[in-house]
């Protein structure tokens, strides 16, 4: 059974490292590719936990989470900027009308 | 001979031979300009004035800097003869020497806090982007004669001939390096050049002039001397006055004869040069 | 030791040059450069080149000494105030040219 | 003139790092004609990759002999008549890593990071040097960094006052 | 080949572990002028540059204020350090991370400074600087892949194969990209224009310097003999 | 089980599509967007380095791809909310 | 115990080798040709880490210990230019803009987040990755350390960090860097005592680069409070 021989540990990280790593790359919203990018990192994980490593694996699990949270804080952030941004100019825009 | 009775009879005579030497380059541009020019004595009356003079220190300068730069040009050019005509040490040393000079000419444009010396030291880091390249035709010696010391240079070009006939193009580089370091009006020095005044040289009055001036000549006086010891290999000392006697003047004729360039287009020029007598002598090296 | 000698014609020069620089500022007060050739400098300069281009003709005299002598001569003319001494060396320099040629092609 | 102009724009600062990754790549392209030799006779040997975790080592991958404090561990250096104690320190355990180590067999690259390990003996030993500039490196940039931050781009009030 | 053919007569070494350095006259010569232009810079004051304004009688005066000349002045002695340890290292690795430490530390005594322009060349030559850790550490890393070895001794005893040359192309454009100079220059030329003429020094005596070592140190990997 | 050539050029694998995508991906004019991009090759320099069993490099790249990271958002909001174009 | 180090490098590795190194100039390709067109100087800074990529794979490909111990360098050069260089950057701006306009501005958004998990995690986190950290000890475990630190500063929401408070732990740092220079003399002028330098080197470093990231995190949040003067 040649099929089944790639259903192990190894195969399916690597399989939805490259479908996380995809998903960031076709999805245009930063909020999407942070979710897309936890995929990526499971799949990381997985491959750490598939060559064993099983302390390297709980600190990548670890930091996940984190650089997760940096960049949420980060687009929100930004999102808020740019936001309050068009309004100021709309504001002007419609002194100027 | 006692080494340093040797190193201070090769420094008294570079000194002298560079001043001179400068007087006749400033003569030789005189004639071709149909003026009478300076005495060919003028540079050295000039450096033995400075040292009588009063010595004043601007108030911005920054100060042991200000006058340690000078001490310090002279100590590399005298540490310059040593390696060069008393020892014959490594080429690579005087590389670095000349490294060396070019921080000391930035820096004493800098220290003074006048804006000429100041613009001479930024012009300084331009050029030495420029002539560093030119001098490393001593690499490309290195490559043709497969050493660094001065000795077995010169016994190289005693049984293959002089290097001139087979690096030509090295040859145009370290003349193209001179030309830059001559101090009358080159086309290519652009840290001396007029439109600054006298470029690094503009608040150093007095002794520190003096050393300055000193040390000028010394470095002209090496820069020639390199130039024939590496492509003419090992020379009487008459020679020796004499090719450099030549060298000035067709340095003079050059300098009389040429507009002065702007930084930006000596510098390219420069490694213009510098690029096709690399890359050109190392193909000549290899196919000829 | 042939370093040294050098020194010395050199130095020798140098004070040749000072010295005719400071006796012609006293002899000649003007700026301008003079057609005509003065005598006494012709003297020295012809003296001054034969003897520094032709010291195997002395033999009596060690040859360093005579050089030295004659580079301090010639260097009395080259080195006079602006304008002046040019045809002297010139001629002085012509003259000795001339002896040196006859001699190496005659002996 | 041409020329002239060519020369001028290249000394804009702006166009140098462009310049300079242009010279690079053009360098970087004639990597991959290079021919490559690998020389097998490396200093500081690694086993193959996953050999030691296949073994059920429980110091995996970094398992280099030797035992704590009495047996050198080995390994090949460049320069062994420089180091007197060579390979201790890549033996040594701390006894929380012993105990670690007692318990499980899936934490040895923990084990090795606390003190002790080759990679210690390399950072801190025999190529200890290369870590004080690293670690100077590390500590110049931060002073810059902080410099920057306190006296400019985080005093925006002050400034306006 | 032998590391005195380029630099003289060996006048010792001094082992760090597997680094090792080494000081011939020529590295000697140098050590000594990096240390020496240290010591005055840690010794002297800075100018004040003077210039006259346009339409009035007035001067205008530039100066560098104290809290700027303490971080200057010591970024500058630490490039001094780092400038005369990179002239005697006898180990590619090692003389790398000298290179780069100059290269920050460069960044960082201009980055004090208000002038735009300066600002944004240091900026520019930071840039460079970062891009050339590829070629740097890369070439560094070629040439141990290909003799197995990243002391200068070892290396100068290896005949050099065309991964070695590659590798030390790779090096010398680092070199140059992080120490500034031909073609790269105009980022470090504008870098000058500011006041503080003892830290500008060092920013120019250790390229050149790098660059000088540089030049030996790729002479001793890639043989031409 | 732990195939060390799939590990190895999967890396290889996101280390160029990462970067590729970095340099030409949609919306990649957006720095925030860019930036997220890089984070595909750090996971394949990681797998490079777990493929060469360097697990001590690769515990620390993790870490410092965090800093990495944070620096870099921060210039980016902070360069956004002053308005300046660079 | 088994002596297991091999007297050549494994044929898995070399094997590998030539991958690798394309890969790795690839990637450097890659990034060199985005900068050569890219005219933002943001998008440059964003684009050099790829190119410091490319040199991590050059290095690692190498697959012995010595690449490994030659990585760790890498990164923290990388590391920190990026810090200096954006650092850099912002003030150039900052002062561009001061001088062109003045209706910037430059008052610094508040971070307004209710997100539940920065209440409670970042405590958590920071405390078991010090404590990991710790244990790892030397570059790693500060950078381990250091990230946990820098999340948990980031993470609060009180704003304002007094400045003395800043220049006593930077000074700190420089402090025990030099604990860990001391450390590394001791290997080499009494080898005998080798035990003392091993941890003083390890520790000294670990703080060091913990308390770097560390500030990098209170840069993250934007404001001092300014008590000092």
């Amino acid at each position: 059974m040649p099929v089944l021989d790639f259903i192990n540990l190894t195969y399916v990280s690597a399989a939805v490292t490259i479908i996380g790593s995809i998903g960031i790359i076709a999805l245009p919203k930063p909020i999407d590719k942070v979710i897309m990018f936890s995929l990526l990192q499971g799949g990381f994980i997985g491959m750490i936990a598939a060559a064993k490593y099983l302390d390297v694996a709980m600190a990548a699990a670890i930091f996940d989470p984190i650089s997760t949270i940096i960049l949420l804080i980060g687009i929100i952030k930004l999102d808020e900027i740019r936001k309050k941004k068009q309004k100021q100019k709309s504001q002007e825009d419609g002194f100027l009308v | 001979m006692n080494l340093m009775a040797d190193i201070l009879l090769n420094v008294t005579i570079a000194f002298l031979v560079g001043s001179v030497l400068f007087g006749i380059q400033r003569k030789v541009m005189a004639r071709i300009q149909l003026r009478p020019g300076p005495p060919i004595i003028q540079h050295l009356l000039h450096t033995m004035k400075f040292f009588i003079k009063e010595t004043v220190f601007p108030k911005t300068a920054a100060m042991p800097f200000y006058v340690v730069i000078t001490v310090i040009l002279c100590a590399i050019w005298v540490a310059a003869v040593i390696v060069g005509p008393v020892t014959q040490g490594p080429l690579l040393l005087l590389f670095a020497i000349f490294a060396i000079h070019k921080i000391v000419e930035h820096n004493a444009g800098s220290s003074s806090g006048s804006p000429y010396g100041k613009l001479s030291c930024v012009r300084a880091v331009f050029s030495a982007a420029a002539e560093l390249p030119l001098f490393a035709v001593l690499i490309i010696i290195f490559l043709q004669t497969g050493t660094m010391q001065l000795s077995t240079i010169v016994a190289y070009q005693a049984e293959h001939g002089a290097l001139i006939f087979t690096l030509p193009l090295a040859a145009m580089m370290f003349i193209a390096l001179i030309i830059s370091k001559s101090y009358y009006y080159s086309p290519l020095n652009i840290t001396l050049a007029k439109d600054i005044v006298s470029g690094f040289e503009t608040e150093h009055f007095g002794m520190l002039r003096g050393f300055i001036m000193i040390s000028e000549a010394i470095t002209w006086y090496m820069l020639l001397w390199v130039f024939l010891t590496v492509f003419f290999g090992a020379l009487s000392p008459l020679m020796y006055l004499i090719g450099m006697v030549i060298l000035t003047a067709l340095i003079g004729a050059v300098n009389a004869l040429t507009p002065i360039l702007n930084p930006n287009h000596s510098v390219m020029t420069e490694i213009t040069l510098a690029f096709i007598g690399i890359v050109g002598s190392i193909i000549m090296m290899f196919y000829i | 030791m042939e370093t040294q000698i050098y020194l010395v014609y050199i130095l020798s020069f140098v004070l040749g040059s000072i010295v005719g620089l400071v006796l012609s500022y006293k002899k000649y007060t003007e700026p301008f450069v003079r057609k005509n050739i003065d005598v006494a400098a012709l003297v020295l300069a012809i003296i001054g080149w034969v003897l520094a281009l032709n010291f195997a003709l002395i033999p009596i005299i060690p040859d360093y000494i005579s050089i030295t002598v004659g580079v301090f001569l010639f260097a009395m003319v080259i080195g006079m105030r602006p304008g002046y001494g040019r045809y002297e060396t010139v001629i002085g320099f012509l003259v000795a040219g001339i002896i040196w040629i006859l001699r190496t092609v005659l002996s | 003139m041409k020329l002239g102009r060519l020369w001028n724009s290249l000394a804009t600062p702006k166009r140098i790092p462009k310049v300079f990754s242009i010279i690079l790549a053009v360098v970087l392209l004639a990597g991959f004609v290079v021919p490559l030799t690998y020389d097998v006779h490396q200093v500081y040997l690694k086993p193959a990759p996953q050999a030691q975790v296949n073994d059920q080592d429980p110091f995996a991958p970094y398992n280099r002999g030797g035992s704590p404090l009495e047996e050198p561990a080995t390994y090949i250096s460049q320069y062994p008549q420089f180091a007197q104690h060579q390979g201790m320190i890549t033996s040594y355990l701390s006894p929380i890593a012993i105990g670690v180590s007692e318990t499980t067999l899936y934490f040895g690259t923990s084990i090795l990071a606390s003190p002790g390990g080759v990679i210690d003996e390399i950072l801190y030993f025999s190529r200890g040097f290369d870590t004080i500039l690293e670690s100077s490196i590390m500590l110049m940039a931060s002073v810059i960094a902080t410099w920057v931050a306190l006296h400019f781009t985080m005093r925006r009030k002050e400034e306006e006052d | 080949m032998d590391i005195t053919t380029l630099g003289g007569q060996l006048l010792g070494i001094i082992p760090l572990g597997d680094i090792v350095l080494y000081v011939t006259t020529f590295n000697l010569f140098m050590f000594a002028a990096a240390l020496v232009f240290t010591v005055l810079i840690a010794m002297s004051k800075t100018e004040k540059q003077v210039e006259a304004e346009f339409g009035t009688l007035n001067d205008r005066e530039k100066k560098v204020g104290k809290d700027e000349f303490k971080v200057r002045r010591f970024l500058s002695i630490i490039c001094g350090l780092a400038t005369a340890g990179a002239m005697i290292t006898g180990d590619l690795f090692n003389f790398t991370l000298f290179v780069t430490l100059i290269g920050i530390v460069n960044i960082g005594i201009v980055s004090a400074v208000k002038e735009v322009d300066v600002l944004d060349s240091a900026f520019q030559y930071g840039i460079i600087a970062m891009l050339a850790t590829l070629p740097l550490f890369g070439g560094a890393a070629l040439i141990l892949a290909a003799t197995g070895t990243l002391s200068m001794f070892e290396i100068v005893n290896i005949p050099s194969t065309a991964m070695m040359i590659f590798g030390s192309i790779l090096l010398f454009i680092g070199v140059a990209g992080e120490s500034g100079v031909a073609p790269f220059f105009a980022t470090k030329a504008e870098m000058f224009r500011t006041a503080g003429s003892p830290f500008l020094v060092i920013i120019h005596l250790s390229s050149l310097l790098v660059i000088v070592r540089a030049i030996e140190v790729i002479l001793l990997i890639s043989k031409p003999f | 089980m732990f195939d060390v050539y799939v590990c190895f050029y999967t890396g290889v694998f996101l280390l160029i599509v990462g970067s590729i995508a970095t340099v030409i991906g949609p919306g990649v004019k957006d720095p925030i967007i860019r930036s997220l991009n890089t984070e595909i090759p750090s996971v394949g320099i990681s797998l490079i380095l777990l493929t060469y069993n360097h697990t001590v490099a690769l515990l620390t790249f993790i870490a410092a791809t965090v800093i990495i990271m944070m620096i870099l958002l921060r210039a980016i909001v902070r360069l956004e909310e002053m308005g300046a174009d660079v | 115990m088994v002596v297991p180090v091999p007297d050549v490098v494994s044929p898995v590795v070399v094997s590998l080798y030539i991958p690798a190194i394309f890969t790795g100039l690839l990637v450097g390709l890659i990034g060199l040709m985005a900068i050569a067109y890219q005219k933002r100087d943001i998008h440059i800074l964003i684009l050099t880490d790829i190119v410091g990529y490319g040199m991590l794979v050059m290095v690692a490909a190498v697959g012995t210990d010595l690449a490994e111990a030659l990585i760790l360098p890498g990164l923290v050069v990388e590391l920190a230019e990026i810090l200096a260089i954006s650092e850099l950057l912002m003030s150039r701006e900052m002062r561009k803009l001061d001088k062109t306009t003045e209706t910037v501005e430059l008052i610094p958004v508040p971070i307004n987040l209710n997100m539940e998990i920065l209440e409670t995690a970042p405590v958590f986190f920071a405390i078991i990755l010090v404590i990991y950290g710790a244990f790892l000890s030397g570059f790693t475990g500060g950078a381990v350390a250091g990230a946990g630190i820098l999340f948990y500063v980031l993470s609060k929401v009180t704003r304002g960090v007094p400045q003395n408070i800043w220049e006593g732990l930077s000074a700190t740092a420089g402090v025990i860097w030099c604990l860990w220079l001391i450390g590394f003399l001791i290997f080499f002028v009494a080898p005998d005592y080798w035990m003392l330098g091993l941890f003083l080197a390890a520790f000294g470093l670990f703080i060091e680069v913990a308390y770097k990231a560390g500030l990098i995190g209170v840069i993250g949040r934007e404001e001092f409070k300014r008590e000092k003067e």
